[in-house]
């Protein structure tokens, strides 16, 4: 069996290596090759071969068999502690690998002139993308808590480097250390739960060099108390990386000051490690605490949903505005994993696909739109009735916006559709009013997109802005493949929904087969 | 006599050393206030040599010695060092080790 | 019938390619998109008319047929086919959107002449038809809302089309996006609605919810209803959620009547109607149906008096209208053959009303304030003879087709509803009331426009007719307002032939004989309308309004509908995003950094220690050893004590 | 209750006696004096004193040592030192951190009543004595040896080695850098060659004495003008005001006692 997600970390290792091993080979050969280098053309040639090798993986990916974990390896890695190389992915898993591998080619075609003609600075920009998309590939398909925790930590590094280092806005050393204090936080308390976990599973007769797979562990019984102290271990760090209220505050700073490539990569990928986390490690590993802590969970998310959206009606800065349509977005992926639902767990794992894809789209061209401004301003006031000087700009912004308050036709609004439908059965107490309670979002979503388009591009032009001009071809090609995603998706949302109704019913039937202890649902109640 | 007046001598001799230390500020003096208090030590080693019939008390006293002339020769190379360049020999003027 | 149903996906995919082509074609199909655009719609309606003459060929109990494309969307228990559900009901629908659609398409070919952007218009409009289709052919709720958010973005491009380059271009933008976010407030309705029949049926699909919609308790077939209700006051511009519909007006003509007028806004009857068993489980929530229904027809009846602005006034005229067809919904089977006949009716009057509207704006150079008007029949006759119709119509005089329609729904209001006869001259009275107030300002608005000697407009202006392309559309609407009722009224046409779908109604008297409804309907319409001739066709009308009583100003401010909105939803939401973002940013964002403040804090505290001074950290050293001597004297001591009480 | 195996003489008991209260005097001066060298001087009575009682605890060969290393060695060090620094270099006893004094004394006396209690807490073994444990008839040195060189000759090489590298290190730390070019017969004329524009003259100056009718040293020399030429009589004496005038006839000396201007060379280029 072809090791398909070894080849995909390695591919792109191999390709940052190359990157920054390039300058030697300009040196040797003179400055024949103009001001920018080798760097950009060949990180996207590395991308985009990274791309092919993922409709390889794809198709040899069994669909009739989603919920089981495909195309993997599992090699030991440190024997004494019992840690191992091992990765593989259900249809959820793969799916986000192909978001962050589709997503990969386009942010770095849409920074091609970001930043500027230093050419070292540019090495460095795509040598570090090229790194955060293995991390990235890998910690989707990791199935060992170590491997997991480990990789989840190590993103960390090119992301706190494409922050600080190459963002646009005056305040972002300051968000790129909020950024990484915030998620290292998270992860220190993530890593003495799986320090406790490995030490539970051992005591529990696990064999000391399997413990820190999932598949060995999601059969441990762990005990009540050290369970739901773990999965509160486990949570937090999600909760941090997936931004929820009220843990979200690093969000809207690194989306502000972050270049709209890396806040794309981010918020639309890295993030998912959250709630991907929730979906196949919380819930697997902590049936009975995920039960247990759902009410409080659930409210939270909708709260998450609220408070993201009227903060969003309130940005004046572009970017921050949807950094801040993402905390609400999560907060409906992870209303949906925590109700319990067939459908709600799979309209939240097909969610995290168009989240990144519409919100992926939205900062590109938001950042498209920045690009153009003779100051660079984020500021929303600082632009009007641009429609009629670039249409095609305003017409992929309006799509993206519409993606963004899930417009039927658009992917997210079968996911969104499904997260509220289903969660509304949800079997934990108070599911069905806090899903009503969600469902004014979709009122504010709309507010916020169509505030934001009519400021921008309604109106008479503003001074100084009557010329910009139009999407370039480059622009036009990123933007091309994630509306077409978004439609495609739209129309025939069963083209993703293959790969996730299995995994969901799987996931969801983990959790519902373990009954919860009598004074934990006294507790539930008393939660209310 | 007892044996342990020449330990009560030894402990003497090192509390003022140690007081030495802590109170003059000519570098040169308070070096010697350090090595009072090795010599002190020394006595200490040398007469539980005796007490317990065991020259390796002494072997230890020897090594300090070795050890102590190797320190004043560096020590005072550093003393000569921070005079020739602060002309000044009171360990209050080097505050470089403030946090 | 089945040989040709596998027509029926092109209703939706002629228009839907159109508006694909002409999107994606850009300015290289400027030159004959709008053509392509009217191709379109033309062909969806030729498609239309095939299986409307193959339906009325079969018998009535094989009309309604359900046909699929396959699976669109399945999770998780949720199964929604791309299915089409053709019966009488959605064909009527069908029938109105691609014929007045087509009319329209082809009427703006004309009227939008010298617009640069007119290929987007029809882009525009095709998408609009693709999406009305879709709405009313759905055979799930899932895919209904499809098609309703679809109107509703098609309505939000339309009404903010001129959104640049127009001294009023912000006003149309917020005008645009003022109708989205309303009717978005009303799909929360729908949401709801879904989630609840999915948890409690188990699907959404009409062919599975509508049987099993009387097997719902009361309080769950309530709660969708209402549900279902608000999603309609959205949609359809009904109270308390009708604020829309007024400013929607910025739209160009065409689409207020193709959009605002005949077909989008009305679907929210649709859905009454087709939730129909659901409604009839919940008696409450058809009480509320009524009460929505009878408030909106004399709110917009009130309002549509004071408006000088005809195209608002022929808004308030249709949440009017609109308000009439609602009530009939909440009446039950015997109101929804009526409700919808009379939106059928309705649709295309008011359709050859706006396009009349429009053609007199075309020709006083989009001067919309009725007041500068006057005098007109002479210079627009055809426009003038054809608006004439609609008057007609709309007034209720018989035979024209709004009689029909009308004095169907006056009737049903009047009928009792489980033996509780004060409902029944409640609202049998507010539908009179209505139809004589709708009397007055139809008539004030046809004679402030055509009548009157002396003509109040501006000056440069030279009223003519526009090319055939405007008028032809006018004159086909003119002879549907004025024989489509006689043609589908007289023995109850239309009530047998919607009967398959939405069931047969039981004969029950109303609380005053029918003659006598009828006549006093038509002695009230009479005075009103002859009360407008005599204010504004016989005495002069002012160019500039005069003050008007409290009533007439409050008219003219939509019964401060926005204002109420602004003091009751808009204000509190503002305030309490505030509190929200200065929340988050002194609270939340500033809680967190405390945890980095208290840690520097730390550091500055022990900084201090750290003096540089070397006899300080001698002391300190030593001083440690002190107390390490004593710590461990004491733990000896403490451990001898322990030991020795052992 | 002396121990079996060893015997305090008196001997011993009175030297002790004698030689301790001056070692502790002696070691309290190190505190109280306020020269570095009456210090050192103190220092150096208390290592004597130390010799002398290694001796008397069967430590021969320590003793030796003792005198040998330390007074001889590391105090003539310290001395050197305190040379270069300067011998009258007095230190002021005013205390300049905050509350050292105390905390120092404080703390030092805490120390001597820790150590002390210790002692005094202690339970000691029979004291066994060196020349019971010995073969008999092998003095301490060669004694000391066999332990030094068999035991611990590992650490006796180490100490070697450490040594050395501290005689490397002072050596090091103690070099001074040149921070200017080294001056070489070229360089000093070509460096008066250029001075010759600022007004200094390319020869030597002339001597002081000519028509000397006393001490010639403290004459100025004549020009080839007959005035007189004040710089060429030392700096020291022109200071001090001990030049006398040339005996010449008819010139005074003018303005003798006046410092001849910045840019007068000096003769020679010694300044301290």
């Amino acid at each position: 069996m072809f090791p398909w997600l070894t080849v995909l970390i390695a591919w792109p290792l191999v390709g940052a290596a190359v990157v920054g091993l390039s300058a030697l080979v300009r040196r040797r050969t003179g400055p024949a090759g103009g001001g920018t280098g080798l760097a950009r053309p060949l990180a996207l040639v590395f991308s985009l071969v990274e791309v092919g090798l993922l409709v390889g993986a794809f198709l040899a990916f069994d669909t009739g068999a989603a919920d089981e974990h495909q195309l993997g390896t599992t090699a030991s890695w440190i024997p004494q502690i019992g840690t191992s190389y091992a990765v593989a992915v259900d249809g959820v898993g793969l799916l986000l690998v192909a978001l962050s591998v589709v997503l990969v080619p386009l942010v770095l075609l849409a920074a091609w002139r970001e930043q500027g003609h230093d050419e070292v600075r540019l090495r460095r920009f795509v040598a570090l993308v090229l790194l955060l998309e293995a991390f990235m590939v890998a910690v989707f398909s990791a199935r060992d808590v170590f491997l997991f925790y480990v990789l989840f930590e190590a993103m960390l590094i090119p992301a706190y480097f494409l922050i600080g280092g190459f963002g646009q806005g005056p305040g972002r050393r300051r968000a790129a250390v909020k950024f990484l204090m915030f998620s290292l936080g998270g992860g220190l308390i993530m890593l003495a739960a799986v320090i406790a976990l490995y030490f539970l599973a051992v005591s529990n007769g696990v064999d000391p060099s399997r413990a820190f797979l999932v598949d060995e562990l999601v059969a441990v019984d762990l005990g009540t108390t050290a369970e739901r102290l773990m999965f509160v271990g486990f949570f937090i760090a999600f909760a941090i990386k997936a931004p929820m209220v009220p843990v979200h505050s690093w969000l809207p700073d690194v989306a502000g000051n972050a270049t709209p490539g890396t806040s794309t990569l981010l918020i639309c990928v890295l993030d998912k490690v959250g709630t991907f986390g929730m979906l196949t490690l919380c819930l697997p590993l902590f049936p009975e605490a995920s039960r247990w802590a759902a009410p409080f969970v659930i409210a939270l998310a909708v709260i998450s949903v609220l408070y993201g959206a009227v903060m969003a009606i309130m940005q004046t800065d572009l970017l921050r505005l949807v950094g801040w349509t993402s905390v609400s977005h999560f907060g409906f992926i992870i209303l949906g994993i925590f109700t319990f639902t067939p459908l709600g767990t799979a309209g939240s794992s097909f969610m995290m696909l168009n989240h990144g894809l519409a919100t992926g789209a939205l900062f590109l061209v938001a950042g498209f739109l920045v690009s153009r401004h003779p100051e660079r301003s984020q500021k929303i006031a600082a632009y009007s009735g641009l429609r009629s000087t670039t249409p095609v700009l305003a017409g992929t912004f309006l799509v993206a916006g519409l993606a963004t308050l899930s417009l039927p036709g658009l992917a997210t609004f079968a996911s969104e559709i499904m997260v509220l439908i289903g969660a509304f059965g949800g079997e934990p107490a108070g599911s069905a009013a806090w899903t009503l309670a969600a469902v004014p979002g979709v009122v504010l979503a709309a507010v916020y997109v169509l505030l934001t388009y009519q400021k921008i591009f309604t109106g008479a032009p503003a001074a100084g802005l009557e010329t910009l001009p139009d999407l370039r071809v480059r622009e036009r090609v990123v933007a091309a493949p994630l509306v077409a995603g978004l439609l495609v998706l739209g129309f025939v949302p069963s083209l993703a929904l293959t790969y996730v109704n299995a995994p969901a019913e799987q996931s969801v039937a983990a959790v519902t087969a373990v009954d919860v202890p009598a004074d934990a649902a006294a507790q539930m109640g008393s939660d209310k | 006599m007892e044996i342990t007046n020449y330990v009560v001598l030894a402990a003497v001799l090192f509390a003022i050393g140690a007081t030495t230390v802590l109170l003059r500020r000519n570098a040169i003096v308070v070096f010697m206030g350090v090595e009072l208090m090795l010599n002190a030590t020394n006595l200490a080693f040398v007469t539980f040599a005796r007490l317990h019939g065991d020259l390796t008390g002494q072997v230890l006293a020897f090594f300090v010695m070795v050890v102590a002339a190797a320190e004043v020769v560096v020590g005072l190379a550093i003393i000569v060092t921070i005079f020739r360049t602060r002309r000044s020999a009171s360990v209050d003027d080097v505050n470089l080790l403030k946090g | 019938m089945n040989d040709v149903i596998g027509l029926a996906p092109w209703l939706i995919g002629f228009p839907l390619i159109g508006a694909a082509v002409l999107l994606l074609g850009g300015r290289a199909t400027d030159r004959w998109g709008h053509w392509l655009g009217v191709l379109a719609s033309g062909a969806a309606a030729v498609v239309g008319f095939i299986l409307l003459f193959r339906m009325i060929g079969t018998p009535a109990e094989e009309r309604a047929v359900d046909h699929s494309l396959g699976t669109w969307l399945s999770a998780g228990g949720l199964d929604v086919d791309l299915g089409l559900r053709l019966d009488p009901l959605s064909m009527t629908f069908v029938v109105l959107v691609t014929f007045v659609g087509t009319l329209i398409h082809i009427y703006s070919v004309a009227y939008m002449d010298h617009d640069v952007d007119r290929r987007r218009f029809f882009a525009y409009l095709n998408l609009f038809v693709a999406a009305m289709l879709t709405l009313v052919l759905a055979d799930s709720y899932l895919l209904l809302f499809v098609g309703w958010e679809g109107v509703g973005v098609a309505s939000y491009l339309l009404i903010g089309f001129w959104d640049t380059g127009r001294p009023t271009a912000r006003e149309n933008a917020v005008a645009a996006k003022k109708a989205f976010v309303m009717n978005r407030v009303g799909d929360m309705g729908l949401i709801a609605a879904m989630a609840i029949l999915f948890a409690t049926v188990g699907s959404v699909g009409f062919a599975d919810v509508l049987p099993a919609a009387g097997g719902l308790s009361e309080g769950t077939a309530t709660a969708v209803g209402l549900c279902l209700l608000l999603a309609a006051c959205g949609k359809s511009a009904q109270f308390p959620l009708q604020a829309w519909l007024g400013d929607a007006m910025a739209g160009p003509t065409p689409v207020s009547a193709l959009i605002h007028a005949a077909t989008m806004v009305t679907a929210g009857v649709y859905l009454m109607v087709r939730s129909g068993p659901i409604l009839e489980a919940a008696p409450t929530a058809q009480l509320v149906v009524v009460v929505v229904g009878a408030v909106t027809l004399l709110f917009g009846a009130v309002v549509g008096t004071a408006k000088d602005d005809i195209k608002k006034a022929l808004a308030a005229s249709t949440m009017s209208q609109i308000g009439y067809m609602m009530l009939a919904a909440g009446l039950g089977p015997a109101g929804y053959a009526f409700a919808i006949f009379h939106l059928l009716t309705h649709g295309f009057f008011k359709a050859g009303l706006f396009l009349g509207a429009g053609a007199v704006m075309h020709a006083m150079g989009d001067q919309t304030d009725m007041r500068r008007f006057g005098g007109l029949s002479r210079f627009l006759p055809i426009t003038w003879i054809t608006m004439g119709l609609g008057w007609l119509a709309i007034l209720g005089i018989p035979p024209f087709s709004g009689y029909w329609s009308k004095d169907g729904i006056i009737e049903a209001a009047f009928i009792p509803v489980d033996g509780q006869p004060w409902r029944a001259w409640v609202f049998g009275t507010v539908a009179v009331v209505g139809a004589a107030i709708t009397a007055f300002y139809m008539t004030r608005l046809f004679f402030m426009t055509f009548g009157g000697r002396r003509p109040r407009w501006t000056e440069n202006q030279h009223p003519h007719e526009g090319s055939p392309l405007m008028w032809w559309p006018l004159v086909f609407l003119g002879v549907g307002s004025a024989g489509l009722g006689l043609v589908l009224g007289i023995g109850g046409t239309f009530t047998t032939w919607l009967e398959p779908v939405v069931g047969h109604a039981e004969h029950h008297e109303p609380v005053l004989p029918v003659p006598v409804i009828i006549g006093a309907t038509l002695v009230l319409v009479l005075l009103g309308a002859a009360l407008a001739f005599r204010m504004y066709a016989v005495q002069l009308v002012p160019e500039e309004a005069p003050r008007g009583s409290f009533l007439t100003r409050a008219a003219r401010r939509d019964l401060y509908q926005d204002a109420a909105n602004e003091t009751l939803v808009v204000l509190p939401a503002h305030g309490i995003a505030r509190l929200v973002q200065v929340g988050d940013r002194d609270v939340v964002d500033r809680g967190w950094g405390v945890l980095p403040l208290a840690v520097s804090w730390f550091g500055a505290m022990f900084r201090k220690v750290q003096t540089g001074y070397v006899r300080s950290y001698a002391a300190g050293m030593a001083g440690g050893v002190l107390v390490i001597a004593l710590v461990a004297w004491l733990v000896v001591r403490l451990g001898a004590g322990l030991g020795g009480a052992q | 209750m002396t121990p079996a195996g060893l015997e305090i003489s008196g001997g011993e008991t009175v030297l002790f006696w004698v030689v301790a209260p001056l070692m502790v005097l002696a070691a309290l001066g190190l505190l109280f004096v306020r020269r570095a060298v009456h210090a050192a001087m103190c220092l150096v009575f208390v290592m004597i004193s130390m010799a002398i009682l290694y001796i008397a605890q069967e430590a021969p060969f320590l003793g030796v040592v003792q005198v040998v290393v330390y007074t001889g060695a590391v105090m003539m060090l310290f001395l050197f030192v305190l040379m270069l620094v300067g011998v009258d270099a007095s230190d002021s006893l005013t205390e300049t951190i905050r509350g050292q004094r105390w905390i120092g004394l404080l703390v030092g006396l805490g120390l001597a009543l820790v150590l002390g209690g210790v002692v005094g807490r202690a339970a000691f073994p029979p004291g066994a004595g060196l020349a019971g444990g010995d073969p008999a008839g092998v003095a301490n040195p060669q004694a000391l040896a066999r332990v030094l060189f068999g035991d611990y000759v590992l650490a006796m090489e180490a100490v070697g080695v450490l040594l050395v590298t501290a005689a490397v290190g002072a050596l090091v730390l103690t070099h001074r850098r040149r921070l200017t070019p080294k001056q070489n017969q070229r360089t000093v004329a070509e460096a008066r060659v250029k001075a010759l524009t600022e007004g200094v003259s390319l020869t030597p100056l002339p001597s002081p004495g000519v028509y000397a009718t006393s001490n010639a040293m403290d004459t100025p020399a004549l020009g080839p003008d007959g005035e007189q030429i004040p710089q060429s009589v030392s700096r020291v004496l022109r200071i001090r005001g001990q030049e006398r005038p040339a005996p010449h006839a008819g010139v005074a000396l003018v303005d003798a006692d006046a410092p001849t201007g910045a840019a007068a060379p000096r003769r020679g280029e010694e300044d301290v």
